[in-house]
């Protein structure tokens, strides 16, 4: 276990640590564009330089590794006049066309140019020019000026997602990167690449021109695509989600997130359930709630059987079930959700259901044994009531059937599908980004999902509106339910 | 009674009180306007035009006059209709008949020679408050509620302070008559110097003016109407009913110059000229000329005041009236019969 | 007719004059302007508001205080007019004359000594009620 | 450092609550008011406005007006740096993509008049001069709310060929 010094603080580490992980331990901040911690060190940028004394010449910290009595200086004037040279030389031919670049406001090569560079190009010739705006592939456009050639995509290519379709080409200056001829950059993590660039070189064709990176504020929540649940940062303006980007989780997705999750969110722009619907008709939320709470009690005695939903979160779990069986404590449950799809080895799971794990618990804790879909189905013409959470489920046609064949037909959605048309009570439910609660993954990390837009209209969390069913049946859910937030 | 009398008061009444009384309240509404403007660097009135003549904005008066007369004249839900009605016609009437005991020239130039004069002036503005009070309360309004009872208030405080410092006039020419006060106002003092009110009861004129503007609602003492705060008793007004209002308020500075001209500035009496109004022709046309020039030049005094002094807080007004006003009368009083009795 | 009837019936030719003014233009008015009326118009101004209160309630008790001292001291004043009309001539007679101005002393005496009073009791202050307000000059 | 002028209360002496010296004064002022404006009509500073209008200053800032290149293409490259600088938020951009070097374009550029204040920070926020508010035309009003949104043809029409150099002279 070395011991080392890094401008006067003292830090013991494993031995192979590199220094600038050490420094990044004290919190002390080197510069680096080539380095990330989730990737392998090429130690090309040499933007990271420091003193040692075990060293005539400034090292790159990020990949030395740290020994018994190093002592590290990161801020001495040599090291400052280093960086600055460093950066005049990255900064030789950049386009510095900040004001087009999706990337300012975010750009590391922006903000180290504030903090140490800082001056007028001193280059009095006409700068090079190189491919801009170059495709590369279905989620991702390169601009050759702007690239630094710190080779973070490609290492991202080749390490994380294990698919090395980027490469560099040329020398020099004239370096850039490229795809091998005939094939483009289309492997399910490519977006990596653009959240690993430090400049504007490789941009997301989903986010591009969409928003400047100043203007959004980033929530931080929960993937639900697939029962990996990778952390992720949806930026929000003005109320709309504009981009995910993953955020750092060690113990499930490190930096990373696959394509079709980032992208998940443009599901639930269109083909939204608007408004509160009683046979088709557009009523509001108040007077659906109280046509329910009327007519449940009398289909209780029939019998009521509820369809979960494993995109709901725990709150909504709890507060459904405890608010169903209060008016129906015969009520049967079952737990619907997508059907199973691909898997590999980096992220993607085959359960594409964010929280049957966590609902899966809730429904134990309340002593609740799910039944399968199929025996709700097959009853369905002796019951009084079946009420159906969210439209993701596999058997959507089957319940649709069911549905028609009920007396009281409850959906509660995000998106239209079958099964709202087949219902006679309709109400509009928040989508992943508008609801707040709790989801265990397959894992069993217990993760938060976080309201990142605001929903619109009558839109409610589900166990909001199991709230108000059972205020209006005069049973109210205690405290913790109310607890879990939603509309007011 | 003969006709010709009847004929002859009429002739008096229209001559005096609509033609030189009414029509020059409704020109003071145009000179309020463009005396305010000139005096704070502005134009003022000038676009009412007929047939491209403009006249400086003469003609705004019948423009208003026209619009209030075609507007809607409104009564509020909850008003009492009939005081409602009648409450802007309780303010006009006084002051149209007080002009009835002002001498407007010498001799048989005065509506009705009443021996009581200035005590029936008295009796008669204390009507005004009629109308103010009325006009609030029927507008079954807050603010016009408030309006009301400031006004009637300020009104009856001042009421005092006024009766009691023309006391000292009455004293010096030792009646109350309008036309004798005139006709003593001829005499010269010391051989020289014309007898006017002015110059025996100097403070009795700071007093008298004061709390006749006080009375009459204006600024500085417009309290009762308070256009940036509670508009007034007349709040629910529109149309004709508000422009009585108003009208009424402007008539009364045309008492008040005419009383203040008969009392303190010798009424139609020109210095050193015919102090017995008997010579007649030109000389007494002169006179009545005379008597309408003090009356403009008090009117024009009173709207100077207006456009220099700022409001008054209502607990200082009050306290004016109470506690600086009818002290001074008092006092006014006392030194006045102390003079008298040595002068005797 | 006698000539000390005339002026009073001149006088009721004003009156009716201007009676007839007053009531000719709130008359025409009426004819002519046009009338249309619905609940919100009807309501009392308020800036725009709904009036909280009617004002048909008790009122401050000051302006009856007000009320009260005016026909006080205007009945006080209606007496001073006659000793003013005589004072001259009662001057001229050394008796009455010394009389006058004594009785007229004595009697705005009477009156300071009662505004004295009303003074002293604070009736005049118009805002008596409570401590002044802090001036804050921030 | 903010001076601070202490202005010193008037003395509230007898002579000063009589009133009557300083309504002279008062009256003083005004009357030399009536009087001069009066008879030489020296002080009056109303202007008649349909008819006499005054000229605007040289630097009012009036409606936006976009700027265009020397090629005539639109200056504007859609960096939001104006609507981000805007204080009333009234600069709504979409931006679109070209093929030169510009590489990003305004395809949607609306100001709403109802909304913006007229301070100019769009103008100095402008990295290309793309936007001034020099273009002397008043705001004028309109009868819908729709109709002072300002679209980009709108201000476009309002800004003339110019040869201002993108980014500045840095020399």
């Amino acid at each position: 276990m070395p011991t080392l010094t890094i401008d006067g603080r003292e830090i013991t580490v494993e031995p192979g640590t590199r220094i600038i992980e050490a420094a990044d331990r004290l919190g002390i901040d080197i510069p680096r564009f080539c380095y990330h911690p989730g990737l392998p060190v090429a130690g090309n940028c040499r933007m990271c330089l420091v003193d040692t004394n075990r060293s005539p010449k400034p090292v790159a910290s990020c990949w030395d590794p740290c020994q018994e009595g190093h002592v590290v200086t990161t801020n001495s004037p040599r090291i400052l006049e280093a960086r600055r040279s460093v950066l005049e030389y990255i900064l030789l031919n950049h386009p510095v066309d900040c004001p087009i670049c999706d990337q300012a406001g975010e750009c590391e090569l922006q903000d180290l140019y504030f903090a140490h560079d800082h001056q007028a190009s001193r280059h009095p010739f006409h700068k090079h020019h190189k491919d801009k705006a170059r495709v590369l592939g279905p989620q991702i456009v390169y601009d050759a000026e702007r690239c630094i050639n710190c080779t973070r995509c490609i290492r991202v290519c080749e390490e994380v997602a294990k698919a090395p379709q980027l490469v560099q080409v040329q020398r020099g200056e004239r370096a850039y990167i490229d795809v091998f001829p005939g094939t483009q950059l289309d492997h399910p993590y490519s977006m990596c690449t653009a959240d690993v660039c430090p400049v504007g070189a490789l941009t997301t064709r989903d986010f591009r021109f969409k928003c400047r990176a100043w203007l959004t504020h980033g929530i931080q929540t929960v993937c639900g695509e697939c029962s990996r649940g990778c952390g992720i940062r949806a930026d929000v303006y003005r109320n709309e989600v504009q981009r995910l980007v993953p955020r750092h989780n060690p113990d499930v997705n490190q930096y990373w997130a696959c394509d079709h999750g980032r992208l998940a969110y443009h599901r639930f722009e269109t083909g939204r359930v608007a408004a509160v619907r009683i046979g088709g008709a557009t009523t509001d939320y108040a007077k659906g709630v109280r046509e329910v709470a009327e007519a449940l009690p009398g289909a209780a005695l029939r019998g009521v059987a509820v369809v979960l939903t494993p995109w709901m979160t725990d709150e909504d779990a709890w507060a459904v079930v405890t608010a169903i069986r209060s008016v129906a404590p015969g009520a049967t449950f079952a737990v619907g959700g997508a059907a199973p799809g691909a898997a590999d080895e980096v992220l993607v799971l085959a359960d594409k259901n964010p929280n049957r794990n966590g609902l899966a618990r809730v429904l134990a804790d309340l002593a609740v044994t799910p039944v399968a879909l199929d025996e709700i189905v097959a009853q369905a013409p002796a019951l009084g009531a079946l009420i159906v959470f969210g439209a993701e489920h596999a058997k959507a046609e089957a319940l649709a059937g069911a549905l028609a064949r009920v007396p009281l037909s409850i959906v509660l959605a995000a998106l239209e599908g079958p099964l709202t048309a087949a219902a006679r009570f309709v109400f509009p439910s928040t989508s992943p980004y508008e609801t707040d609660g709790t989801w265990v993954n397959e894992q069993g990390v217990v993760q938060r999902v976080r309201r990142a837009v605001q929903p619109a209209g009558d839109v409610r969390d589900f166990a909001v509106w199991a709230s108000d069913l059972a205020d209006r049946l005069g049973q109210p859910l205690p405290a913790p339910a109310r607890a879990s937030g939603g509309n007011p | 009674m003969t006709l010709t009398f009847v004929l002859l008061t009429l002739a008096k009444i229209v001559g005096f009180i609509l033609v030189f009384c009414v029509i020059l309240a409704a020109i003071l509404t145009w000179v309020e306007r463009k005396m305010s403007s000139i005096i704070q660097d502005r134009i003022g009135p000038n676009r009412a035009e007929i047939l491209g003549i403009r006249a400086f904005g003469l003609f705004h008066p019948i423009a208003d006059m026209i619009k209030s007369f075609t507007k809607e004249d409104f009564v509020p839900a909850g008003a009492n209709r009939i005081m409602f009605f009648l409450a802007p016609a309780f303010a006009l009437i006084p002051t149209l008949v007080v002009f009835a005991v002002v001498p407007f020239g010498p001799g048989d130039l005065v509506i009705a020679n009443l021996d009581s004069g200035m005590l029936f002036v008295f009796a008669i503005m204390g009507f005004g408050i009629y109308g103010v009070t009325l006009g609030g309360w029927a507008s079954a309004s807050n603010f016009a509620m408030l309006g009301a009872l400031r006004g009637a208030a300020q009104m009856v405080s001042y009421e005092v302070s006024m009766g009691l410092n023309v006391v000292g006039i009455f004293a010096v020419f030792g009646t109350v008559s309008l036309t004798q006060i005139v006709g003593a106002q001829g005499h010269l003092l010391w051989g020289w110097l014309p007898m006017w009110g002015i110059v025996v009861q100097p403070l009795g004129f700071v007093l008298f003016l004061v709390a006749a503007m006080a009375e009459n609602k204006r600024a500085p003492f417009d309290l009762p109407e308070g256009e940036s705060e509670i508009i007034g008793y007349f709040v629910e007004y529109s149309a004709m009913g508000f422009a009585t209002f108003m009208l009424s308020e402007f008539i009364e500075i045309v008492v008040i110059a005419c009383i203040a001209a008969t009392l303190f500035f010798g009424g139609w009496q020109i210095p050193w000229l015919d102090p017995t109004g008997t010579a007649g022709g030109w000389i007494t046309v002169a006179q009545v000329a005379f008597f309408a020039f003090k009356v403009l030049f008090l009117c024009w005094f009173q709207m100077l005041i207006r456009w220099t002094v700022p409001r008054f807080r209502y607990d200082q007004v009050m306290s004016l009236g109470w506690k600086v006003l009818l002290p001074l009368s008092l006092a006014n009083i006392l030194v006045t019969a102390v003079v008298l009795a040595l002068v005797a | 007719m006698e000539s000390q009837t005339l002026p009073y019936v001149a006088l009721a030719m004003t009156i009716a004059f201007a009676v007839f003014i007053a009531m000719a233009i709130l008359v025409l008015n009426r004819l002519l302007g046009p009338r249309r009326t619905n609940a919100v118009k009807g309501g009392p101004f308020e800036c725009g508001s709904d009036p909280i209160d009617s004002p048909r309630k008790r009122l401050n008790v000051r302006f009856y205080a007000v009320a009260i001292f005016f026909v006080v001291f205007d009945i006080e004043a209606v007496f001073l007019f006659p000793w003013a009309v005589n004072y001259r001539e009662l001057l001229a007679s050394p008796v009455f004359g010394a009389i006058a101005l004594v009785e007229i002393v004595v009697f705005l005496g009477v009156l300071a000594i009662g505004l004295w009073y009303v003074w002293g009791k604070g009736a005049l202050d118009w805002a008596f009620d409570g401590p002044a307000p802090r001036r804050d000059h921030g | 450092m903010v001076k601070v002028k202490v202005v010193e209360r008037p003395p509230a002496d007898l002579v000063v609550q009589s009133w009557l010296p300083e309504l002279w004064k008062g009256m003083k002022v005004t009357g030399r008011h009536f009087f001069v404006n009066l008879l030489t009509q020296k002080g009056i500073v109303t202007s008649q406005y349909p008819e006499v209008k005054r000229v605007y200053p040289p630097r009012t800032r009036g409606k936006h007006r976009l700027m265009r290149r020397e090629d005539g293409s639109v200056r504007c490259v859609a960096c939001f740096m104006c609507s981000t600088a805007c204080p009333a938020d009234c600069i709504r951009i979409v931006a679109g993509q070209r093929d030169d070097e510009n590489e990003k374009f305004p395809v949607v550029f609306e100001v709403d008049f109802i909304k913006c204040v007229f301070c100019g920070m769009c103008e100095e926020a402008c990295p290309c001069d793309a936007i001034r508010l020099d273009s002397g035309v008043h705001r004028a009003p309109a009868y819908t709310r729709k109709d002072e949104l300002n679209g980009k043809e709108d201000l476009l029409s309002l800004g003339s060929l110019s040869v201002a150099r993108q980014g500045g002279d840095l020399k």
